[in-house]
């Protein structure tokens, strides 16, 4: 890797955070994007260092933290402030909001709100690749609560019988909500071993690490296109904001002040810079450039979806189905 | 009689409940956090503490299958799931199994699970978090499936629940938490089966549960500044259905009104109407109509949602077209959720 | 025309399909297993081979969600389910997810999943095999869902979800499998929502779908001998539904009789009851009457079993019933699948 | 062990065998009994290994394949040809059928016949013996191929966490159906390496060696008792005859002749009996005269299903629900 993608990595992970800071700010206060979010604030390296390993035809699912992988996968940022104000020129037309995003021109196949629903959705693409003979590999994030849906263990046993191009990217930031994996999962297990029973490649990463990250994922994707089969990233990561919305919520309810301060001592962000620092010492003066001119795009993006109509509630009933009659006496299908 | 709030007095029973038979136990996915399921789960962790209230990995169609188990020997069991629409992952251990234990296994016991879910509305909750399903579970014979709307009759039915033998499913509207009304100290078991006048009247009947009986109260209030009455029935549980008390309400004033916050297709609104065409057909003079959400998903952006959810003004809005002569329009009503604010 | 049987029927569509679209593919349980789910599987199989029939692992809800992916992107994914009732395990993947894709990802395209899977009866299938979930899967919008009667609609209906871009699930009645009908040699589509008369009449209307159309035509038949005229509704599809063939059909004859394979309550018969109550309620000459199994999980022990399906004899009797001063009672039929023979 | 002990193995794998020969002859010329039958014919090492190994008050689920399980946890033999023939003096009262048994004296706690459902029900039995601080075990008998089911991964990770009194026991008789391990599982991997992903202890045994599965069981029955937590065993055998019915299916549509004969060769009782002839030289006499007794046993039992009454019809609505009143309009809950 050179320096300058190096520096590209960390230019996007500062990209995701001041979007995520600046639309938790506008949330809290204005109270007009009605639609529960969930931030990825302090995991913007699992999300940055995995896509950049992507290709633009290869396609990303994900689960309802979703603005950090579809911003990383090149997802429209104009479409996605818009779509969590809920107007007609959001990605989703205002109909998904923050746990339903999609940006097919990007390679974002769409993200979901139920735990681990798309994780076979990434396997059945990746099948579709593989029966085209299409050189693309299929990605899907989950958190580490998601692994303990069994559909998770059937699509990983589906995906490594045929070898399908599928990475798994687990997002463990030690929590499902308020509860820790202390609470849900053996302990002295680890969710990337349970790959191996499997017989897939899996591995465990420091997912604030986004270099690590990166590497690991340009391998699992790059073999799974060379047709070895899928791959497991167990990425360990923290979000700093609470489960669902804009606050913090270290107030020892279910985290510590101090559990959180100590993630936060390890930002992605700063912990990129700090590596790079040697080879480019203006690191810090370009995060600050790279942060005004983020500002700026948001601020243009924020307008632009203040400016969208919303969806005309005449058009409630469309795109239910491919264009149909509805039963002319009700109304319904 | 003392007021309690909705999710005070499911608190309340889940306590009562737990203090007078040791065999029941709480589990679900956050039931054991700082905010208890939007409170009901709270008192009885303070209570009992993490060997009776106890979470559990994501993993709903284990933990359905866990509880059926716990229940067959003799545990009883009260699973807790922060969205309904999570159901679908259980319903393979509540419906291939729990509904069917007693019966397919020759009638020597059941397994008694219970299982509370919460119906997401409003604040974009979108179209996997609002879904209400109780045509889907009610469709099967062996299961018990209610929707309280008071917060005596939450507290009621499940004491109810937790003291039978039968599976039983309790859907809850988030919409409905704080609103409080007279509840009954003792633990005083509402049954399953039995509806109720929520509201007398002779002009048109207006059917519904959960969130719609107080839709339909406030529809109600505002046809009777035009003169018009309107009877509001509660059917509290959608099964076993108390089709006598429909029915004789049909019977008294010929029109019928069904108010459901799942689509009519298949849905509680037709299972409504359906009775009443079987039994007393002869008395109506109108068509029956149901105010239900529109055939589509539950959308997101604001204007949409508000525009999906059927209301108090709809429902007046159906009754009215079903008076002969009253008046054409009554003044709007906003949303009977409205105080809701977010961020969520 | 030339006939085939209802087995044979769903095999010329699939394989023809696939001929046409090189991006249909057959995936379930043993579809590429020597019986091939009944023969329908098995034709294609040997044309196409293991690439494009394929065997897949027990795992219903990762099958579900992986044809969603599939589909998404591009390819045209038939799962076959050896039994109806597996079908819960996969129910959020279909009802979730595939139901919602289109319009919650703002009408950018739909998943066409198209999945079949066979409803069991007779030879004690007992309760959790031989379940027909159309009411279950008919209550959300975003889906089609069709029950062919006929070899001809089997084919037609299956033509038609291979070439929408619909999520669709077909409903095939393990009795029906033998039956034979005419069938074009073309891949003609037959569009979902349009029912068909199945045979005209004009004192009673009996509104059925799949094997209770026979049974219905086989009520028909009896009663004629008594003088009695009955018009038998074939749905076909029971989403979207379609309400005007069956408004116009009881405006005609006054009677409403539903016949179902599946329970009264939340079940097809409640709908199609409601939507004659919403329509031509004043049409009606008598009450509605739903022959449905009574409430209660399928049995095994033979007799029950009997005594559980519905059958045309008691379709008989609720046609009957309605028609004033006519005979009381009519001769005792057999069973439309009593043909088969074990063991199983 | 003593020899003794051993003998009853045998015998109890003996019994089983001539009460399915007998039942499988039975059903296939009478076609009285009208319910799916799935025979153990070829697999009873693994019931009667394990089932020897609890305790009566011990309680065993099993899936569809369940005569076997059920004699050997000592279910009721006349009650299960009664529930065969559909009558009310089954043992659920004809209701149930082959794949709904249940003997609650006997430790027997129910089969059921859609895959990976009872997995869960043992963990939620073993749940409630551990809140009661009852000695007492909980068991599942499943086959390879409702181990793809995701509600297998979902218990073993609730049992593991809790450290519950279950035993998992995967009688991998090599196919579902007619597909074969191949088609449906990742090669080079196996059932129980995937049980050590949760932490769990594991084993795979011969699962035609009767004396070999009950060691392992006893151990892991013990184990569990006594606090230890979960295992679970994957036990090798084979299904003789056709997967659902009495006849035999070695045609060569899914396997061949000469697999089922290599299998047949490694019969379990005669496996067993060979391991005894040292210390038990009259083994093959007393073979003779156990199968005699039980010859007889399964005849009388046959009398007594055939003599037994049909469920009344006018009962048909019973036992849904406890008793309650039902509408009295439409007789409909
Ligand atoms: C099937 C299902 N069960 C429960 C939920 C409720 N829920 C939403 S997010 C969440 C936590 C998931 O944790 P994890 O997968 O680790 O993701 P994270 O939020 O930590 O990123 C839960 C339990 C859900 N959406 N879907
Ligand atoms: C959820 C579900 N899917 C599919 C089936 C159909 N089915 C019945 S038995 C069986 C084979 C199961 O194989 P295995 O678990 O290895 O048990 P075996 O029959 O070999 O003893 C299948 C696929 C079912 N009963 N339940
Ligand atoms: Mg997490
Ligand atoms: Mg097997």
């Amino acid at each position: 890797m050179t320096t300058n993608d190096r520096l590209r990595l960390v230019r996007d992970m500062v990209r995701i955070r001041c979007a995520e800071e600046t639309l938790a700010d506008l949330y809290r206060d204005e109270q007009l994007m009605r639609t529960p979010t969930h931030f990825s604030i302090g995991q913007e390296a699992t999300a940055v260092g995995v896509c950049a390993a992507t290709r633009r035809t290869d396609v990303v699912y994900s689960a309802h933290r979703s603005h950090a992988p579809y911003l990383a996968k090149g997802g429209d940022l104009h479409a996605l402030v818009a779509e969590l104000y809920g107007k007609a020129t959001g990605c989703a037309g205002g109909r998904g909001g923050s746990v339903h995003l999609v940006d097919h021109a990007a390679g974002f196949g769409g993200s979901a709100a139920i735990l681990g629903e798309m994780i076979p959705v990434a396997v059945g693409a990746a099948w579709a690749f593989a029966m085209e003979g299409a050189p693309r590999v299929a990605l899907t994030f989950f958190g580490d609560g998601a692994s303990e849906e069994g559909v998770f263990h059937e699509s990983l046993n589906f995906a490594a019988l045929h070898r399908l191009p599928v990475v798994f990217v687990c997002e463990n930031n030690q929590y499902s909500i308020a509860s820790p994996l202390s609470a849900r999962q053996p302990a002295g297990t680890s969710i990337w071993q349970r790959a191996l029973g499997y017989g897939m490649a899996a591995s465990r990463i420091d997912g604030n690490d986004v270099f690590a990250v990166h590497e690991a994922a340009r391998g699992a994707v790059e073999a799974a296109r060379a047709g070895h089969g899928p791959h497991l990233l167990e990425l360990d990561t923290y979000r700093w904001r609470e489960h669902v919305g804009p606050n913090w919520d270290e107030d020892g309810a279910y985290r510590t002040h101090a559990e959180v301060a100590s993630w936060m001592g390890r930002c992605p962000i700063r912990v990129a810079a700090d590596a790079l620092r040697a080879e480019a010492p203006s690191i810090d003066a370009r995060i600050d450039t790279w942060r005004a001119e983020c500002a700026e795009e948001v601020a243009r993006a924020v307008d632009f979806a203040r400016a969208g109509a919303f969806p005309d509630v005449t058009d409630l009933l469309s795109g239910v189905y491919e264009p149909q009659p509805l039963a002319a006496t009700t109304g319904r299908n | 009689m003392r007021k309690l709030t909705y999710w005070q007095a499911i608190s309340e029973a889940t306590v009562q409940c737990m203090a007078e038979d040791p065999a029941v136990f709480v589990a679900g996915e956050g039931v054991d956090d700082d905010k208890g399921i939007y409170g009901t789960t709270r008192a009885a962790f303070e209570r009992f503490g993490p060997t009776r209230v106890i979470d559990v990995p994501n993993s709903e169609n284990a933990t359905a299958g866990i509880a059926v188990g716990a229940a067959a020997m003799g545990r009883r069991p009260l699973i807790v799931h922060s969205r309904a629409d999570f159901l679908f992952l259980a319903m393979d251990a509540l419906v291939n199994l729990a509904a069917k234990w007693r019966y397919m296994y020759g009638d020597q016991g059941g397994v008694p699970v219970v299982t509370r879910a919460v119906v997401g509305r409003g604040w974009g909750q979108g179209a996997t978090h609002s879904q209400s399903l109780q045509s889907v579970f009610g469709h099967f014979p062996g299961l018990h499936v209610a929707m309280p709307a008071s917060p005596a009759d939450a507290k009621g039915l499940l004491v109810q629940a937790l003291r039978a033998q039968t599976p039983t499913l309790l859907l809850e509207n988030r919409g409905l938490y704080r609103m409080a009304g007279e509840v009954p100290e003792e633990a005083v078991a509402v049954p399953f089966g039995r509806g109720r006048i929520a509201r007398p009247g002779t002009d048109v009947t207006v059917v519904a549960a959960s969130l719609m009986v107080h839709e339909a109260e406030r529809a109600a209030d505002l046809l009777a500044e035009q003169g018009i009455s309107v009877e509001v029935v509660d059917v509290r549980s959608v099964r076993p259905l108390d089709e006598e008390l429909i029915c004789a309400s049909v019977a008294r004033t010929g029109r019928l009104v069904v108010a459901d916050t799942s689509w009519a297709r298949y849905g509680l609104a037709a299972e409504v109407a359906a009775v009443v065409a079987e039994n007393v057909f002869d008395a109506l003079r109108r068509p029956v109509r149901r105010v239900t959400p529109p055939d589509c998903p539950a959308p997101v952006s604001h204007p949409l949602e508000e525009a999906f959810h059927p209301t108090a003004d709809r429902i007046a809005a159906a009754c009215l077209e079903m008076v002969d002569g009253g008046p054409s329009q009554v003044r709007k009503l906003s949303d009977v959720t409205a105080g809701f604010v977010g961020p969520y």
